[in-house]
């Protein structure tokens, strides 16, 4: 089964160790035949679902592996059928994928590069895992990419917002269906002038690590276009729990706007801070003072509680909206979890899907004939209107969300309102553009 | 024979047989039972078998020698991968140019924090390491991303300069062309075992670490340690200088840890800061205590367990739970796995916790200790005679 | 002119003067007591001997050369060893261990780096080790755990430990202190032997008035920080001085 | 000036949280010599003490209003606190309100109780033990406390606000003469403030002139002496490990309205917390408060733009920095004994 990157002298190297130091037993199958990496050959195939299980993020982890065995209950025909009943392609019919019954494994991430690798890998050489799919955060995503490259096998990525995982880090072995900082920043910005007038003075706080620069470098891009002006950039320490030291000079700089660009339980932290110091109470240079997080979650406004309340952001997807994919999604995961599902559940079941349907029009599991399938697919039906698999940098071009924290939530998954549906066009970007350059897709690997 | 005697040799071939066999003895259970859940002998695990073998063999030569507690031994394992991924960046992908790289340039860091931290001795050593330790780790994770490529992980980019690569060289690590990741299996009957080139090249080195280790603990060197450990003033009142002996120690086990990270580079060409943290070192110094500190095998043995909960124990979902005792009727099976489900998969953390505190209560020894009560408790039976088992000060 | 020479050494702790204008000078091969009451500050002087504490005036010569500033570990090596008022052994080493450290100090100095040769390979060191334990009749106890013994065995490790690095000159600090009569009369009798048979200069702190007056040939005494008087036993004996000063308390 | 003024106050409310911390981890470590690696997840169960009073207090029941439906498309279901139903809306919701003060009433039993059960059932046989046992069975222990939380709680964490009159902040700078929103402070961060300073002086009140006090510091002076003056010190002890996970739970308590709580916190705070202590002194407790305010008031500093502008990442690495030069050019600490822990 799984030999991963077997050159010819590896095979006979191979062959010495395994015949000098080991007597070899009688029976000898060399499974060499595969044509690619974790070949099905039984009735059924096996999926790797690598999510945050422990650590902060475990519960958008268990948000994710929700979604994604409600995928494969209805990939193998179980369930309300879910969004196959909406999606534009036909390929699937309920009865697992070519044929063969779906299976999954999991592993926990724990949200490190390390551990998130050591699962995949022992997703992929001990259960045979024909695809990794999930994650919650751009270091984990790009590390898994990078593993399923060498391993042959394809990745679906899970939430990671970075532009480098399809720009300086993209692969051709992985995909992502999430949008990027780029498509925040593009998506945001009209928003925001609109919102808040383009005579305005933005304070930016960054996670000091590559997804809080990347986003920040988008979000202050697209925001001076619209004639704001950048006061200052403050990188805040990722193992900051308090951020009231970087938060109290804010007020007293001229600006008028707060821009987070934190994630997670920072994200929380800080906007909650930023709360407390009264900033959205105040007025400065005759304006309301007003604060934004790029990035939301439905887990991070749950956690923030009433502060997200008239705070701006954007978002993949949201639960609230009114197509028939997403009212056919949301049905089929609250009634079998009884709530409704985060925007990273949906891209972690949308991927599956995905993923599926393009083995199915590809006829193979082959990494390459499944890559090639998903290269430049266009589909609708699955919540964010008509998508187009890029096959440049194997980004999704979709419509990106601009929300706002509810005044007024009448329960806890009801935080949020959906401002605008920026449309596709809006959020789009030549491959070449500098924020994603310098990476290099190279060339499928089938193992 | 090779400077050991007969029961030192006898440890060193028991070793060397089971690091060789690995993947049977990892592999007890036939690949399509509900058992084979509980297989390890995977390439990546095993390869982690030897490597944090290591990692922990090097720690106990500080902490189980001479009994300064450092909590910083991760900042040496981080500092031993960038070396690895830089000379692929740098060279090309064979090992050769990294692993000695690796055990220098950690070398020289050990020396540094070890010449400071080793000024002060108790709690305020493991204050002072852990303090180079969360440093390094913080800065590499932010303002030090032009050299380790922070949160992402040092990796290899296709426009990097790679001057001694070949036209045919393989695209990922290997020795001299024998590839890391590449793999033979072997299927017997319903068993299936894989043969891996990387867990080899890990076993080997981890043969000779250990046989190393087992020389360091026999040598004037290994017994000037044991008596800084025991008493130092005593120590300074028989003319000897201990800062140099103990700072060499830091130095071998800070080293041990380079090379433990330069393999993990070898196994899998990424380096991430992650393995800097706190966190990690808190791991090795478990790995340690749990496995036994100041015996040649515990830290092995240590090293094993903590890995083998972290990755398998984790990937037991409700699911498998449902299919293992499908036989029972639903009700009692719900029940069943209601009962199991907090302490499997997203909850192996509580289970290793619970483990921990088990261990360390009833076996301050360690695993090593609950192998030698069971062996006494054999001898016992066997001899029927009520002799106290003793314990052995290195064993 | 004697092996060891203090000279005019005061020491201040805070508001305390702990030493003030010791002078004392101990011949070569002869046994010198250092006597004197509770806070007479023969234990001050005594660290002060042995690098651990610096004074605030005066010198210290050994051998010609001062050792004030050095540390314990050089001040050992210029051959001065110190027998501790509680045995200071390597509790968790076998006894054997226990008398090659020292060996291995006398041989190879205060730092060498030997990680590789098996310690029982160097058979130099292990038949010198083996030898002084003869001598401390310790033979049978060469694997046991130092940690294990009893009192009086501990006392007799230490004081072969010392003897292993040959010192010229050996500090005793109340080598009796707490001991049953018996253990106290073989440590007297240990020391006397070592006293004929080697060429050796031992200074001995003490209390207790039956060792001193079985071993010492001089007797310096001490009391608030000065020596009151400096004699031979016999002189001592009678001195009216010492008799105010410390003898009438403690008889 | 502005700047630091406004930085020194961040620094004395960053510093009292440290200070709180650290205090009962040096009281543990001081009258029973225990290394306790546990001490951050008390901090966190204290917090979710917190939680637990704001859930129970808004325990509802549910009516069902077929105007309104939820994201299935089915009637909603109103949720009703019993509270509110009992006392009616105005002094209902003044009572959920005052959550968060109220549960310091609710965890001081709580955190006692649970600090009796670990010094009895765990830590007591650990006295014996060398330091690295000590350390591996509290870090089981913590591992297993912030699982447990998880399992009730979920990883995510969970906002647990102030009472309304506390929303908003304090403006020093018209005080000072400085211009509107130039030094302005959150309300809430003072109270912690002058709540932590109330708990440490109530500590050292304790310890200073009670009987009980003055026993226990002659214990963690020399507690064989004691033990031999037939006092019982092992029960002081316990009452004392139940003092200083009250301590530490009141830290939490308060803590949680600054930051949602969530099952990791007490980890995030673990080794900060053993570096202030090991920086004042292992066992002293005015150098565990000494040096939470100092590495506060540097930690707050250190994040200047100004001074980030000049070293960057500064502000990463300036607690170790500090524990650093301060643990070699005084041994010991700040206020540090000879001879504690360094065998």
């Amino acid at each position: 089964m799984s030999k991963t990157n077997m050159t010819r002298r590896g095979v006979l190297k191979t062959g010495a160790v395994a015949g000098a130091g080991v007597a070899l037993p009688t029976i000898f199958t060399a499974s060499s035949a595969a044509a690619y990496t974790n070949e099905p050959t039984g009735g059924s195939v096996t999926l790797g679902f690598n999510v945050p299980q422990t650590g902060p993020y475990a519960d958008e982890g268990m948000d994710e592996l929700r979604a994604q065995e409600l995928a494969v209950e209805h990939l193998n025909g179980g369930g309300d059928g879910g969004m196959m009943n909406t999606f534009s392609s036909k390929a699937l019919k309920g009865n697992g994928i070519l044929g063969k019954k779906v299976e999954f494994v999991t592993g926990d991430t724990q949200t490190k590069s390390d551990a998130a690798r050591a699962s995949a890998k022992s997703m992929i050489e001990k259960d045979g895992a024909i695809m990794i799919n999930g994650g919650s955060s751009s270091g984990v995503a790009i590390a898994v990419q990078g593993l399923c490259q060498d391993a042959g096998v394809i990745f679906m990525a899970g939430l990671t917002h970075s532009n480098d995982t399809t720009g300086k880090d993209k692969k051709a072995n992985g995909f992502r269906h999430f949008f990027n900082g780029y498509m925040s920043g593009a998506a945001l910005a009209p928003v925001l002038a609109s919102a808040y007038g383009k005579d305005r003075n933005a304070y930016h706080l960054t996670a000091d690590y590559t997804w809080g620069w990347t986003q920040q470098e988008s979000i202050a891009a697209a925001t001076e276009a619209m004639g704001w002006n950048t006061v200052n950039n403050v990188l805040t320490p990722l193992a900051s729990t308090d951020f009231s030291s970087y938060i109290a000079p804010v007020l007293n700089s001229g600006a008028d706007v707060l821009v987070l660009n934190h994630y997670g339980g920072n994200m929380v932290n800080s906007l909650t801070n930023a709360i407390q110091f009264g900033l959205r109470d105040k007025v400065v240079n005759g304006k309301n003072f007003e604060i934004v997080v790029p990035l939301y979650s439905e887990l991070m406004a749950a956690g923030a509680g009433e502060n997200v309340q008239g705070v701006i952001g954007s978002m993949n997807w949201n639960w609230q909206l009114q197509d028939e994919g997403s009212k056919a999604f949301v049905k089929s995961f609250g009634e079998k979890y009884g709530r409704p599902p985060s925007n990273s559940a949906h891209t972690c079941y949308v991927q599956t899907m995905l993923y599926a349907d393009a083995c199915e029009r590809a006829g193979t599991f082959n990494p390459c004939g499944v890559a090639e399938a998903l290269e430049g697919f266009e589909f609708d039906g699955m919540g964010n209107g008509p998508t187009l698999y890029r096959a440049d940098d194997h980004q999704c071009f979709k419509d990106v969300l601009v929300m706002k924290g509810k005044d007024n939530p009448s329960n806890e998954y009801d935080t949020l309102e959906i401002l605008e549906v920026t449309p596709r066009a809006q959020v789009e970007y030549a491959p070449d553009h500098p924020m994603f350059a310098g990476g290099d897709l190279g060339s499928c690997n089938a193992g | 024979m090779l400077g050991l005697n007969k029961k030192d040799m006898t440890l060193l071939i028991v070793v060397t047989i089971l690091t060789l066999s690995a993947p049977f003895i990892l592999n007890p259970f036939p690949t399509d039972s509900a058992m084979a859940q509980f297989n390890a002998g995977y390439p990546d695990l095993m390869q982690r078998f030897a490597i944090f073998g290591i990692f922990a063999i090097g720690f106990n030569l500080l902490f189980g020698l001479t009994g300064y507690l450092s909590f910083g031994h991760a900042a040496f394992l981080g500092v031993g991968s960038y070396s690895v991924v830089w000379m692929y960046k740098l060279l090309d992908y064979n090992v050769i140019w990294g692993l000695p790289l690796a055990i220098v340039t950690s070398g020289i860091f050990a020396l540094l924090i070890g010449f400071v931290s080793m000024r002060r001795s108790g709690i305020y050593f493991s204050i002072l390491t852990l303090a180079f330790a969360q440093m390094s780790f913080n800065l590499a994770y932010s303002v030090l991303t032009p050299i380790t490529n922070g949160e992402t992980g040092l990796q290899v980019y296709n426009n990097d300069p790679q001057v001694l690569m070949g036209a045919n060289e393989a695209s990922s690590p290997h020795l001299f062309g024998l590839v890391m990741n590449s793999s033979a299996k072997v299927g017997v009957g319903a068993w299936e075992f894989t043969f891996n080139n990387g867990y080899y090249f890990c076993g080997v080195i981890a043969i000779l670490v250990f046989y190393l280790s087992i020389r360091i603990f026999r040598s004037p060197f290994g017994m000037m340690l044991r008596a800084i450990k025991s008493n130092q003033t005593r120590m300074a009142y028989t003319g000897l200088n201990p800062r140099p002996y103990t700072l060499a120690a830091f130095v071998i086990s800070g080293m041990y840890a380079g090379l433990a990270g330069g393999l993990l580079a070898s196994m899998d060409p990424l380096a991430g800061a992650e393995r800097m943290q706190w966190t990690a070192s808190g791991e090795v110094v478990l790995m340690t205590i749990l496995g036994g500190a100041g015996t040649l095998m515990g830290p092995v043995l240590g090293a094993g367990f903590i890995k083998y909960f972290e990755n398998i124990f984790s990937k037991i979902n409700d699911t498998v739970l449902h299919n293992w005792f499908a036989f029972l009727p639903d009700g009692l099976e719900d029940f069943v796995v209601f009962l199991i489900h907090p302490f499997i998969g997203k909850g192996w953390h509580l289970t290793l916790g619970i483990l921990f505190m088990l261990v360390v209560t009833f076996l301050p020894g360690g695993l090593v200790e609950g192998g030698q009560r069971i062996a006494a408790m054999i001898k016992r039976t066997k001899e029927d005679e009520d002799t106290p088992a003793k314990t052995e000060p290195a064993e | 002119m004697g092996i060891l020479e203090v000279k005019d050494v005061g020491k201040r702790f805070g508001g305390l003067q702990a030493l003030g204008d010791v002078n004392l000078s101990v011949a070569e091969n002869t046994v010198h007591a250092i006597i004197g009451p509770n806070g007479a500050g023969k234990s001050t002087l005594l660290n002060v001997l042995v690098g651990k504490l610096i004074p605030d005036t005066g010198s210290v010569m050994f051998d010609g050369q001062s050792v004030l500033g050095r540390k314990p570990y050089e001040i050992n090596q210029m051959g001065i060893s110190r027998v501790f008022q509680t045995p200071e052994i390597f509790i968790d080493l076998s006894v054997l261990e226990n008398m090659m450290i020292p060996c291995f100090a006398k041989r190879d100095g205060s730092f060498r780096m030997h990680a590789i040769e098996n310690m029982h390979d160097e058979k130099d060191i292990v038949e010198k080790a083996e030898s002084m334990l003869e001598d401390m009749n310790m033979a049978d106890k060469r694997e046991m755990h130092a940690g294990s013994m009893s009192r009086g065995d501990k006392r007799r490790l230490e004081i072969g430990m010392c003897l292993a690095q040959e010192p010229r000159l050996l500090l005793l600090d109340e080598p009796t202190a707490g001991m049953a009569r018996a253990d106290t009369n073989n440590t007297i009798d240990l020391l006397k032997q070592i006293k004929d048979e080697r060429d050796i200069t031992i200074a001995i702190i003490e209390h207790d008035m039956h060792v001193v007056f079985s071993l010492a040939e001089r007797i310096t005494v001490l009391a608030q920080g000065t020596p009151l008087v400096e004699d031979t036993p016999e002189n001592i004996k009678g001195h009216p001085k010492v008799r105010e000063a410390y003898l009438g308390e403690s008889a | 000036m502005d700047a630091i003024i406004l930085q020194i106050l961040n620094g004395l409310d960053k510093g009292s949280a440290y200070a709180l911390i650290a205090l009962g981890l040096t009281l543990i470590f001081g009258t029973l010599g225990v290394v306790n690696f546990a001490h951050g997840a008390l901090f966190m169960i204290g917090a979710f003490c917190a939680v637990t009073l704001s859930k129970l207090l808004n325990l509802s029941f549910e009516t069902i209003d077929p105007t309104q439906t939820d994201f299935l498309g089915n009637p909603l279901k109103v949720k009703t606190p019993y509270v509110i139903e009992w006392f009616g809306m105005d002094t209902g919701s003044a009572i959920i309100d005052w959550a968060v003060p109220l549960a310091i009433l609710f965890s001081i039993p709580i955190m006692i109780c649970v600090g009796f059960i670990m010094e009895r059932g765990l830590i007591k046989h650990f006295y014996k033990r060398e330091h690295a046992d000590q350390i591996l069975v509290t870090f089981g222990l913590a591992i297993v406390l912030q699982e447990v939380i998880k399992y009730f709680y979920g990883a995510n964490p969970i906002p647990t606000p102030a009472p309304d009159v506390f929303k908003g902040s304090f403006d020093f700078g018209t005080m000072l003469g400085f211009d509107p929103n130039v030094i302005i402070y959150p309300y809430w961060r003072l109270v912690y403030f002058f709540f932590s300073a109330v708990v440490i002086g109530g500590v050292f009140a304790f310890l200073q002139f009670t009987t009980f006090g003055m026993v226990v510091r002659a214990g963690m002076a020399d507690r064989e002496t004691v033990g031999l003056l037939g006092i019982n010190i092992d029960k002081r002890f316990t009452i004392m490990f139940g003092v200083a996970a009250a301590v530490a739970g009141l830290a939490g308590v308060m803590y949680a309205p600054i930051n949602s709580p969530n099952y990791h916190m007490g980890m995030d705070f673990l080794v900060l917390s053993f570096v202030v202590v090991v920086v004042g002194g292992m066992g002293s407790l005015p150098g565990a408060v000494l040096a939470g305010f100092l590495l506060g008031i540097l930690e707050s500093f250190a994040s200047m733009n100004e001074i980030k502008s000049l070293i960057p990442g500064i502000d990463q690495i300036i607690i170790y920095v500090v524990a650093i030069i301060i643990l070699l050019t005084r041994p010991r600490g700040l206020m540090g004994r000879k001879g504690v822990m360094e065998e």
